[in-house]
This record gives structure tokens, C-alpha cells and sequence, in this order.
């Protein structure tokens, strides 16, 4: 018995239209989608030329969900993405080529999963202190979901009702742990009513539907009913890394979540839907190619850190304090 | 000046920055109706409300996780833990995410944790322990432990305005123990800075918290029963700690007791020996002589915790052995 | 909406013989009430007489649900109780003069909550590995439902369906803290579900009621068909220890609680079931008094432990294995 | 003797254990069909079976805490954190309940916590460090760092066998590095016995783990273009650790280079400095010298991780500052 809600798939564009969306945020979020799949097949690229150091990691086949949890943020929400969603990243302005030098050896995610999501929590209790009209978005994967973080987190926003959401990023692996052996549940979405708020199981290849559940969930959240967890299936199509070659995962998953490729369901209903021409995606892909040629070129080309920079920043100054943020 | 109780001193200091700064709240568990376990933040609800003084799940990972996401978004959260021994649960939230957070993302995180530690009444293993050189020991973590309530007070001001996360040790068997005059007005005591708590001239005795009245107690009676001038240092502030000060004493002294309430080995007064021992090692005119819980949990039962804890007598020792090296 | 299932009271002698207690156990479970309730009275007084140092939790209110569920544990099922539950050492055959003599000044329980309910789910890990017919039971109060640890410990039990009954005692306060502060859904045991496994609600001052599914749930796990998670309702008739008035408990509640003590239902319903004589009522009390005056006897003569011994014991030698678990 | 990588030593010495004794078992993230994230266990799950090798959720006090419990059971866990960082998660457990368990209890808690530890490779922050100093420092716990392929293996048996909890650190950065024969046969290493990894006359080095490699190079390189004979002292086990070839080398030599991966301030180094200032000061020519990563974070940029990770050259020039001293 499954105690979540199951989103229904979006159908017509004066639907999307009434969620706020026009026919150029479609377009955009399109030029999103290749933009975040166009960054991790170069990522590998440079990763196979030895050029990134440590390991890389993707989210091939997660790029909707992410790019339509992302579209459905305020320009003053907040969020804590994880390694499979770049594409938060790109929707929220992040210049591409600062990813690929990140990539090429500047800076590291927090690793211990889900360690940002009290931290997510937290944001979400600053702007209910202030009353603030904020949200805050607090990611984790369907595996890091059986660690003690997720269970105190959302504990305490079902508790204090605070303005965030949660985003599982149920990818069906967990390295190579298959589902059934991380949880028992029908859903992880099921969770959220013994937190005491509503959870929602979306088809996170559905860019659409990921959408409308996260844009109700966003302003839920704003004014002030509480937090939703959104749980968005889909499959990792890679492996865990670029070292796994996910001999684990059986073939006809792989083959079957294929034809749910993200892109090319959000790419055909554009088609039938929005009247997107040929013209207009070769012009799209166009200028994501160049975007990312440049992109690539001006992370090369930066330095690495100068090993005299090593002690640097372990410890915050009384300037630091002085962003936006934490004024 | 007014003479107030180490814990009015904490309380009071945390009262008064939370009156002039909107951004300062508190979080913990039964802080709220119930003025905290120990009542320092009695009274604190009814002034402040529900949102600035905050009853929280018996969850530490949300309540610390939670003050570093606040902190980001420009809060000044103060935690509560009901005991110190409970940070444990948040401890890796504070060394993977708090302490790192700088480093790796540019981003400060200016919270404080509110540790009540420290033996001295029976509490047993899980409600006296000193964690402090466990934080210590983690780059990106301050860590503070005040002796006097002047200290209380100041050190906690001065925690609130760092930009980092900030340990704070207040040491319960002060709490209502200790008296001393605590000026009315705001101030701040800076981090890194030991205070002389008496001056000397033969043997140097370097400690903190609790144990600086142990060490006290212990010059005394060396004073009077030997006639034996012992210079009392009390660090203050672990993370940063104050090497100037203690080589200074060093040099005056060339001999140091090294006195702290947590077990011995990897305590973190075996850096403050190894720093004198690497940086001080022609001064010395005997070796340094640590005086530190043995490598137990603290026992429940009062013979057993007596003996676990430094007493008086084991300075004395400690100063005697060293006078006569 | 509850999720979890809401347990009914036992009614007749007939209903709990066929659950396996003949007369003869059900004048034992009255002895253990006394006793237990007797313990705790008496170590109350032995605090405030000095003689116990540290601090001092009672169960007052919870005697019930301890002895409720220790009496359906089998002779080598194991569970890892609380500071609220005194019943189940009783039950277990602890001999109270050995409990007097912890009070004043021997060992110390572990304080961090809900520490131990991972270890009981290893305890049932290690059952299930050795395919032996033995469960374990894990205790945590509704306060400590919050950590992440439960989450972690339930997680874990339900994806492997290990023999393990998890047991909320629920008294609606974590110290000062009342539940709606604590957790946001219906009933704790609404999350048994979520971690794939039945939940139950019982009254925890109705000894037979909590007995039933404690049976029930310890059968169940022992034929192999996973964990339950029962949550006893109470209420703390005290305060969280001897030095707390619990001024923030509202009268009324201690009044309407006070009505369902559960020794006074219990005695009633053997009163109205079960033949309970006034003989055999004053027989039961008088034994109980006599156990306890020897029992504190015993403790106050035991000598306290010597100063020499402090550093015994701190790390555990090959001959320590040589008990009968480890073997 | 075949020759073996440190990784093949670590996994040969589990199978045989585990072929031997079926209460050791194996609990952690991807360590069943996948193997293991370092194939440890790889072919593990065919051969034992899923009760024996089990792919636990992604809960590291969980799995910790689960091993507690099957061990107070009777059996003979083996759990492996996926990466020693990770170990953090399970921190809370390790050291109040695994540690505290036989003092407070009387019941011994005989696990064993794989923990893949340290740099080199660009892991980051979080997947390259070195926690074992935050572990020594609590009472109850033993702490492994085996250098060799030969140690790691019969330090593993002895980890399995000893009746407390032990968290044996194996150093990534020598997984397939480093090669060497290894006995086929079941053997023990004792804890708290050092090993000299290269003899010497003129300073000695104290270290563990990686370190070791570092050292010898070192040394290689002082031998020869200084003349100088060093003599590495491998702790192999940090606790117990082997207090007395310590100072039996420190009394040839009288000259200490204290060398560690993880950060200084507060790092074991500390401890070992400070035992060697109060037990051999009358034997020291030079004051001792700790060289240890900078208290940063682990850099993942490869400049900031070469910078940050002791290299050869440090260590050559911290042998010739105590040799010219
Ligand atoms: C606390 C912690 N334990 C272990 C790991 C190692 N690890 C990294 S990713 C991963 C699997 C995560 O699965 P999931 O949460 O489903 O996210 P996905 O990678 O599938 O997106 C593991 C075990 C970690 N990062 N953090
Ligand atoms: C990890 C941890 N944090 C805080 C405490 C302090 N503490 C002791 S009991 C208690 C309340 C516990 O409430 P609950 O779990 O409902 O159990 P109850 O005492 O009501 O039986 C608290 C906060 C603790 N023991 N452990
Ligand atoms: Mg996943
Ligand atoms: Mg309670």
C-alpha cells in the first residue's frame, strides 16, 4: 500500500502555461537539458584524457528531474543539489566553464551523503525566524535516505512546518545497492506523512510533472504550510562512477529506461505541444556547443591553485561575514 | 561590579547579545519552557519567543545541521547541548560539513555549540566527559573553555561574533560553584589569549576549565607547605591556544606542569608538551610532566570518579617532583 | 490519518490463557508490578536520603508496559531496555538488591538515546545469521524517536526482516518537551510502515493489551516474518528526574492518567477475572515488602567499588569471550 | 612465500579467516556483489553467501551498531566503511557504546571496522583522511595501521581475534602500490609491538601507514648524499602502541623525527612527542620534530594535495635540522 500521491504526467501547453511557464522558459529549459548532459559527456571526456583528477560522477537520466525542480526555485530560494544534479547548477546560473574547472582540480562537494540536508533544513529556519517568504530545497538519494541525517531533518521541518522541500532522487541504485536492499517501503515518498506532511512520487523523467509537483511544493512552502517530500524515479544510466561499469544492473533496466530518455521526451513533447521547429533546436544545439567549446577553453586555461594558497580559508575572517547572505 | 555565578555569567552574557542582535537565537533541547537543564536560558522564552529560543527534537545532528543552515543565511545560532557528551551525535555533522564548510565552499559558518561537560558529581561515563580535544584536533573547529564567569561571559560574546564554529565548553561543576565579579556591560574576551591566574616563578602550571581552581588550590599549599612559586596558566582557548604565553612562562619558569580534566593520551595536552618539548627544549630544566585522567570512561561510582579526576594531591606531586628534578 | 493499527483491550481470563498465562503467571505479573513500582519508590527515597549519587529517573506510570512486553520474551530472547523501563529487569530475573546496589554507586546505564537500538538489531542480525529461533527487542522513548539512529536501526531491520521488535514507550513528554514539539504524525508506530513493517498502538497501562501484541509481535519475528514496532502510551507520572516538579505538565493530564494506573487496573481486572482474593493480595504485598527491605539491606552492606580498581576492565580480555553469548 | 599487493593481503586474510571462523562475517556498503568500492570482498558473497558478506543500506551507525549487537551476540564482525572518512557517521556509536560497552557493562564488543584512510590521489576532503589520532584518544577503542602487506594481513587476524572494538585503517595509496611476500598460512601480529622497518644510528623516525614509504626514501636519501643513518620505527598498531622500541630507539639515537599523514595540531604525533619529552629527556641531543600534514582540510586540487601531503623532501630536511642540531 502506498501511502505517497502519484503525479500525474502534464499534458497540454496551456497547462504549463497556467504553472507560469511560457513558450521561451520551455525553450530554455531545453537548452538546460543539453547543456547539463552536454557538460557531463565532456566532463567524461576530459575525465578519459586524464585531465580531472580524483573521480566523476554523472546523473545521465536525471537531468529532468533536476532541471524542473530547479525551474520551479525563486531567484532567492535555496538548495543543497547533489552529484547526480548539475543541472540545478546550470539552471541557477552557474557559468559553465567554473564547473569544468571545478572539475579540472579547484574545489570538492561535501561527499558524506545526505550531510546538507539538516543544512537545508537550517536555511528553511532562518527564513521562518525572519519570516522571510523563502524556501529551501534539501536533495538526497534514495540510498543516502536510510542514513540518521534525512530521518532528524525532516523531523524537525514536519515539527516546526518550515518553508523547504525535499527532493529524493530515487535512481533505483545506490552504488550497487538495489533498492530492496536499502528500503522496505513501497515509496520513500511514503515517508513524508510520518513527518507529518505530504510526499509525492513523480516520474523524475518527466520534466513536466516534476515541474508542477515542485512549483505546488515551492509555494506550499512559501506560504507557510509546510514542507512536501518529492521523490522523482528514474534510473542512473551510468555507473556509479566512471570506473563502474554497472555489470550489476540488469540490461533490459538500462533498455528500458532508455526510451525514457529525458531529453527526448521533453524534446517530443515540445515537438507535438510547442511548435518546436528544426530550425530552432539545431539553433539551441548550436549555441550549447559553442557555450561549452568556450567553456571548456576558459577552464583550461585558468591555474590551478598555487600551492602557497594551502593554508588559505581554513578559517573564516569577520570579512567573510560580509555577503549578502550573513549580513 | 556585580559577583555573579559562573552560570548567571553565561547566561547573562547570552541574554545581552541576544537583546542587541536579532540574529543571535538559541536552539536546544528543553531550552525553552524549561530554561535549559541547567537554566541558563531561564526566563529566555518569555522574553524572546518561540522562534529565537527554540524547543527542539531530541535529534543533536538537526539542531547543529540546523544552526549551520541558518548560519549561512546570516543567523547567529547558539546550540544547546542538554551535555556536552551529546555533541557526539552531531559530530559529524560539526567535522564534516561545519568545520570544512570554509575551506571548500568560501562559505563562513558562524555558530556556536553550547557543550555542558566536565566531572566532578557523579554523573558517570555519558554525562561528564571533556570533549574538547577530540574538536580540537579538527581543522576549521574553535574551541573555547573558560575558567572565571569574567570569562563565561566574554568568551561566549566573542564566540557569537567569530565567524566560525565555536566549541564551547562550560564546565558544570563551576556552574554554581564559582562566584566572581562580572562587569554589567557588553564585552569580549579575545580567543588565543591565556590569562595569568597567578603569577610564579618556579614551576609553570598550564591548564583550563575546572582545573584551573585545582591547580589554584595546589599552589596554594606548595606555597605555603614548600615554599614554591607556581605560575598558573590558563589557556582559555584550546583552538586557538596561546603558545606565546605558555613559552613565555616556560622561559620564566623552565618547568611545566601540563594539568587538564580529560584522559590522557591524545588529550590535547600532549600537543601543548610536544609544542614545548619541539619549541622550548633548551629551556627546560626537567621534563614536562602531564597530569591528566587516566585512559578510562569516567566511572559512576565516587570512589572511582575521585580517582579518575585529578585531585589537588596529584599536583602537588606533580610540582614537587618537578621542584626536586 | 493513522497508519499504525490501534490494539484493543483483552477481555476475558479465557483470551489470555490461549495466549499462554495460566493463573499462576498472572499473580506473577502482579508481584512484578509491585516490585518494580516498589524499586522505584523506594531508590526515590534512598535519593532523597543522599544515598544515591547522580541523578534519579523513575518509570512511575510505565510499570505496565515493561513488564507487559518482558513477559512475552522468551528465556534467550534479549532486548536492550530503558531508564523508564525497571519492569523488564525485574521480569528478567534481576534481583533487586543487585538494582539498589547500581543505584548506589556500581554501574551506569548508557545515557545516549536511543544508543542501544542499533545494538539490539545487530543482536537480531546475529540470530538471523545463525538461523536461530530467538528475538530481540529494542526500546526507545518517543522522545528519542527523533534521532537517527531508530531511523537507521528500523531501516535496516525492516530491509532484512530480522527478529527484532522495536518498543516506543510513549509518556508524551521527552523531558519538558510534549510531543507535538517532538514528532508531527499521528502515532510513532505509524512508521513501522514505512520501514515495510506492521505498527500498533497499544495502551500502555493496560498490561494485557500490551502483553497480546507483544506476544503476537515476538511470535512473528521468531517464525521469521520480520520485525513490529509498538508504541505504548503512557503518561511520565513524574518528573523526568527526581530534581524536575514537571511544572510544565498540566494537571488535568496528571489527574486523567492518574485514573489508569496501571497497577490499579491490572489488580482490578484480576479482582474481576480472575478470583483475586484479599488473602492473596496482602500474601503478594507483604512478600514484596520483605524482598525489598533485604533487597536494600544487601545493597547498602555491598561494599562500594575500590579506588584500585579504576582501571580495570577499560579494554575486555581473550577470557571475557569465554561467557555463553560469545562462544 | 607468494607475493602479494596490500590489498590481496588485506582480502586473502579475511577469506581465511572467515573459511575458519563462521561467526566472522562481513557487513557494509556494496561489499556483496560489487565487491567492495576496493574489491576487497571481491568473490566474497559467492563463496560465504549473503548472511556471511551483507550489502548493508547506506547507514553507517547501522552498520557499526548492528556489528555491536551480532558481536555481544557471539559472532566475529567485520564491517568496512566504504571510504575511513565515512566512519564519522558512526562516531557516536564507536565511542559511547563500542567503547564504553566492557567498563561500563562488562560485556566485550570484539569488532573489527574497516577503514579504506588517506591521500594521494585527489580524492578531497572527504575521501582521503586519516581519522585514526580522533579514535586513539578514546579508551576502549584499539586503533591499526598496518604499513606492509604481511602486517596488514596478520594485524587483520589479530583485529578479528582481539576481544575489543579495533578500527583497522588501510591505507588506500598503498592498495596496489605496494607488493610483498606475504605467508599463506594463518598468522597473528601482535599489537603494541613495533617493527623496525630500517635500521639506523644517527635520528630516528617514528611513523605508520603511508608514512613509512615516505620515510625510507628519506632515508635512502640522507644515507646517501648525507651519510646519515636513520632508523624507522613503524608503530604498525597506534593503540596500543609500542611505547618501549620508541625509547629503546630514542636512547640509540637521540634524535626524533615524529612523522605522520593526518594534520598536526592534536594528531597522535602530539602523543608520542610529549611520552618521548617526559620519559627520555635526558636522552635527547635535539628537540623533537613533528612533521605532519598542516591542519587544513585535504586539498582535492593536485598543487594543494602534494603541497599539504608530507613529501620525501620535508622529511630529508627535518633529518638534517635534528642532524646539524
Ligand atoms: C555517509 C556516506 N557513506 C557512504 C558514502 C559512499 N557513497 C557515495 S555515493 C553512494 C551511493 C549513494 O546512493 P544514493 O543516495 O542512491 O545516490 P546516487 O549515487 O544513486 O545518486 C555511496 C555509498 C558516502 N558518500 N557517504
Ligand atoms: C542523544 C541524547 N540527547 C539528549 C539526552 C538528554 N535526555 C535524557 S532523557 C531525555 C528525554 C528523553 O525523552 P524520551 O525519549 O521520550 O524518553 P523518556 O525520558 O520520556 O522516557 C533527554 C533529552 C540524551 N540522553 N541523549
Ligand atoms: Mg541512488
Ligand atoms: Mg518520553
Amino acid at each position: 500500500m502506498a501511502i505517497a500521491r502519484e503525479a500525474e504526467p502534464v499534458g497540454s501547453l496551456t497547462e504549463i502555461q497556467e504553472l507560469g511557464l511560457d513558450r521561451e522558459d520551455l525553450l530554455d529549459i531545453y537548452r538546460h537539458l543539453l547543456v547539463t548532459r552536454g557538460i557531463e559527456e565532456r566532463g567524461h571526456i576530459l575525465y578519459k584524457q586524464g585531465k580531472i583528477p580524483g573521480s566523476f560522477y554523472t546523473g545521465r537520466g536525471n537531468e529532468a528531474a533536476a532541471v524542473g525542480i530547479a525551474m520551479a526555485m525563486g531567484p532567492d530560494d535555496v538548495g543543497t543539489p547533489l552529484h547526480r544534479d548539475m543541472g540545478v547548477h546550470v539552471v541557477r546560473g552557474v557559468e559553465p566553464w567554473r564547473i569544468f574547472a571545478q572539475f579540472l582540480g579547484l574545489i570538492a562537494m561535501v561527499s558524506h551523503l545526505p550531510a546538507m540536508v539538516p543544512v537545508a533544513v537550517g536555511c528553511a529556519l532562518a527564513f521562518r525566524i525572519r519570516e522571510e517568504r523563502r524556501v529551501a530545497i534539501g536533495w538526497f538519494g534514495e540510498g543516502a535516505s536510510a542514513r540518521g541525517d534525512t530521518h532528524e531533518a525532516m523531523n524537525l521541518a514536519g515539527v516546526r512546518r518550515l518553508p523547504v522541500v525535499f527532493i529524493c532522487d530515487n535512481n533505483q541504485w545506490a552504488y550497487s545497492t538495489p533498492t530492496h536492499l536499502e528500503y522496505a517501503c513501497e515509496h520513500i515518498a511514503d515517508r513524508g506523512k510520518v513527518y507529518g506532511f505530504e510526499g509525492v512520487v513523480a516520474d523524475g523523467t518527466d520534466l513536466l510533472a516534476v515541474f508542477r509537483e515542485a512549483k505546488r511544493a515551492v509555494e506550499k512552502a512559501r506560504e507557510g504550510e509546510g514542507p512536501t517530500l518529492i521523490e522523482c524515479l528514474t534510473l542512473r544510466m551510468e555507473g556509479h562512477a566512471v570506473h563502474d561499469d554497472a555489470f550489476y544492473v540488469p540490461k533490459e533496466m538500462f533498455e528500458e529506461w532508455a526510451k525514457r530518455d529525458p531529453l527526448e521526451r521533453f524534446r517530443s513533447w515540445l515537438r507535438e505541444n510547442a511548435d518546436f521547429t528544426d530550425e530552432q533546436e539545431s539553433e539551441i544545439r548550436g549555441d550549447v556547443k559553442k557555450l561549452l567549446n568556450d567553456a571548456i577553453k576558459r577552464a583550461e586555461e585558468s591555474p590551478l591553485p598555487d600551492p602557497s594558497t594551502l593554508l588559505e580559508g581554513v578559517f573564516a575572517t569577520p570579512e567573510d561575514l560580509e555577503t549578502p547572505h550573513h549580513k | 561590579m556585580p559577583e555573579k555565578t559562573y552560570l548567571q555569567a553565561i547566561s547573562d552574557g547570552l541574554r545581552q547579545e541576544m537583546r542587541r542582535d536579532k540574529r543571535v537565537f538559541v536552539i536546544g533541547e528543553d531550552v525553552g519552557v524549561y530554561g535549559g537543564a541547567f537554566k541558563v536560558t531561564q526566563g529566555f522564552q518569555e522574553e524572546f519567543g518561540p522562534w529565537r529560543v527554540i524547543d527542539a527534537p531530541l535529534a543533536e545532528t538537526a539542531i547543529v545541521g540546523g544552526c549551520t543552515g541558518a548560519a549561512i543565511m546570516g543567523m547567529r545560532p547558539v546550540a544547546e547541548m542538554q551535555f556536552a557528551d551529546f555533541v557526539s551525535c552531531a559530530w559529524d555533522h560539526l567535522v564534516t560539513v561545519a568545520a570544512k564548510q570554509r575551506y571548500r565552499a568560501g562559505t563562513p559558518v558562524p555558530i556556536v555549540v553550547r557543550c555542558p561537560s566536565g566531572g566532578g558529581f557523579s554523573g558517570g561515563p555519558f554525562h561528564s566527559q571533556n570533549p574538547e580535544s577530540s574538536f580540537a584536533h579538527i581543522p576549521g573547529l574553535k574551541v573555547v573553555c573558560p575558567a572565571t564567569p569574567e570569562d563565561a561571559k566574554g568568551l561566549l560574546v566573542t564566540a557569537i561574533e567569530d565567524p566560525n564554529p565555536v566549541l564551547y565548553f562550560e564546565h558544570k561543576h563551576l556552574y554554581r560553584r564559582i562566584k566572581a565579579d562580572v562587569p554589567d556591560e557588553r564585552y569580549t574576551t579575545p580567543f588565543g589569549e591565556a590569562r595569568i591566574h597567578r603569577e610564579g616563578e618556579d614551576v609553570t602550571v598550564v591548564t583550563w576549565g575546572a582545573m584551573v581552581y585545582t591547580a589554584a588550590e595546589a599552589a596554594d599549599k606548595v606555597a605555603e607547605e614548600d615554599g614554591v612559586s607556581a605560575e598558573i596558566v590558563d589557556l582559555r582557548t584550546i583552538i586557538p591556544w596561546d603558545k606565546k604565553a605558555v613559552l613565555a612562562s616556560v622561559e620564566k619558569t623552565s618547568k611545566v606542569v601540563v594539568l587538564h580534566e580529560d584522559t590522557q593520551t591524545g588529550g590535547f595536552g600532549a600537543e601543548i608538551v610536544a609544542t614545548i618539548a619541539e619549541e622550548a627544549f633548551e629551556q627546560l630544566d626537567a621534563p614536562v610532566k602531564r597530569i591528566a585522567a587516566p585512559d578510562t570512561p569516567v566511572p559512576f561510582s565516587p570512589p572511582l570518579e575521585k580517582a579518575f579526576l585529578p585531585q589537588v594531591e596529584d599536583v602537588v606531586a606533580g610540582i614537587r617532583e618537578l621542584v626536586s628534578y
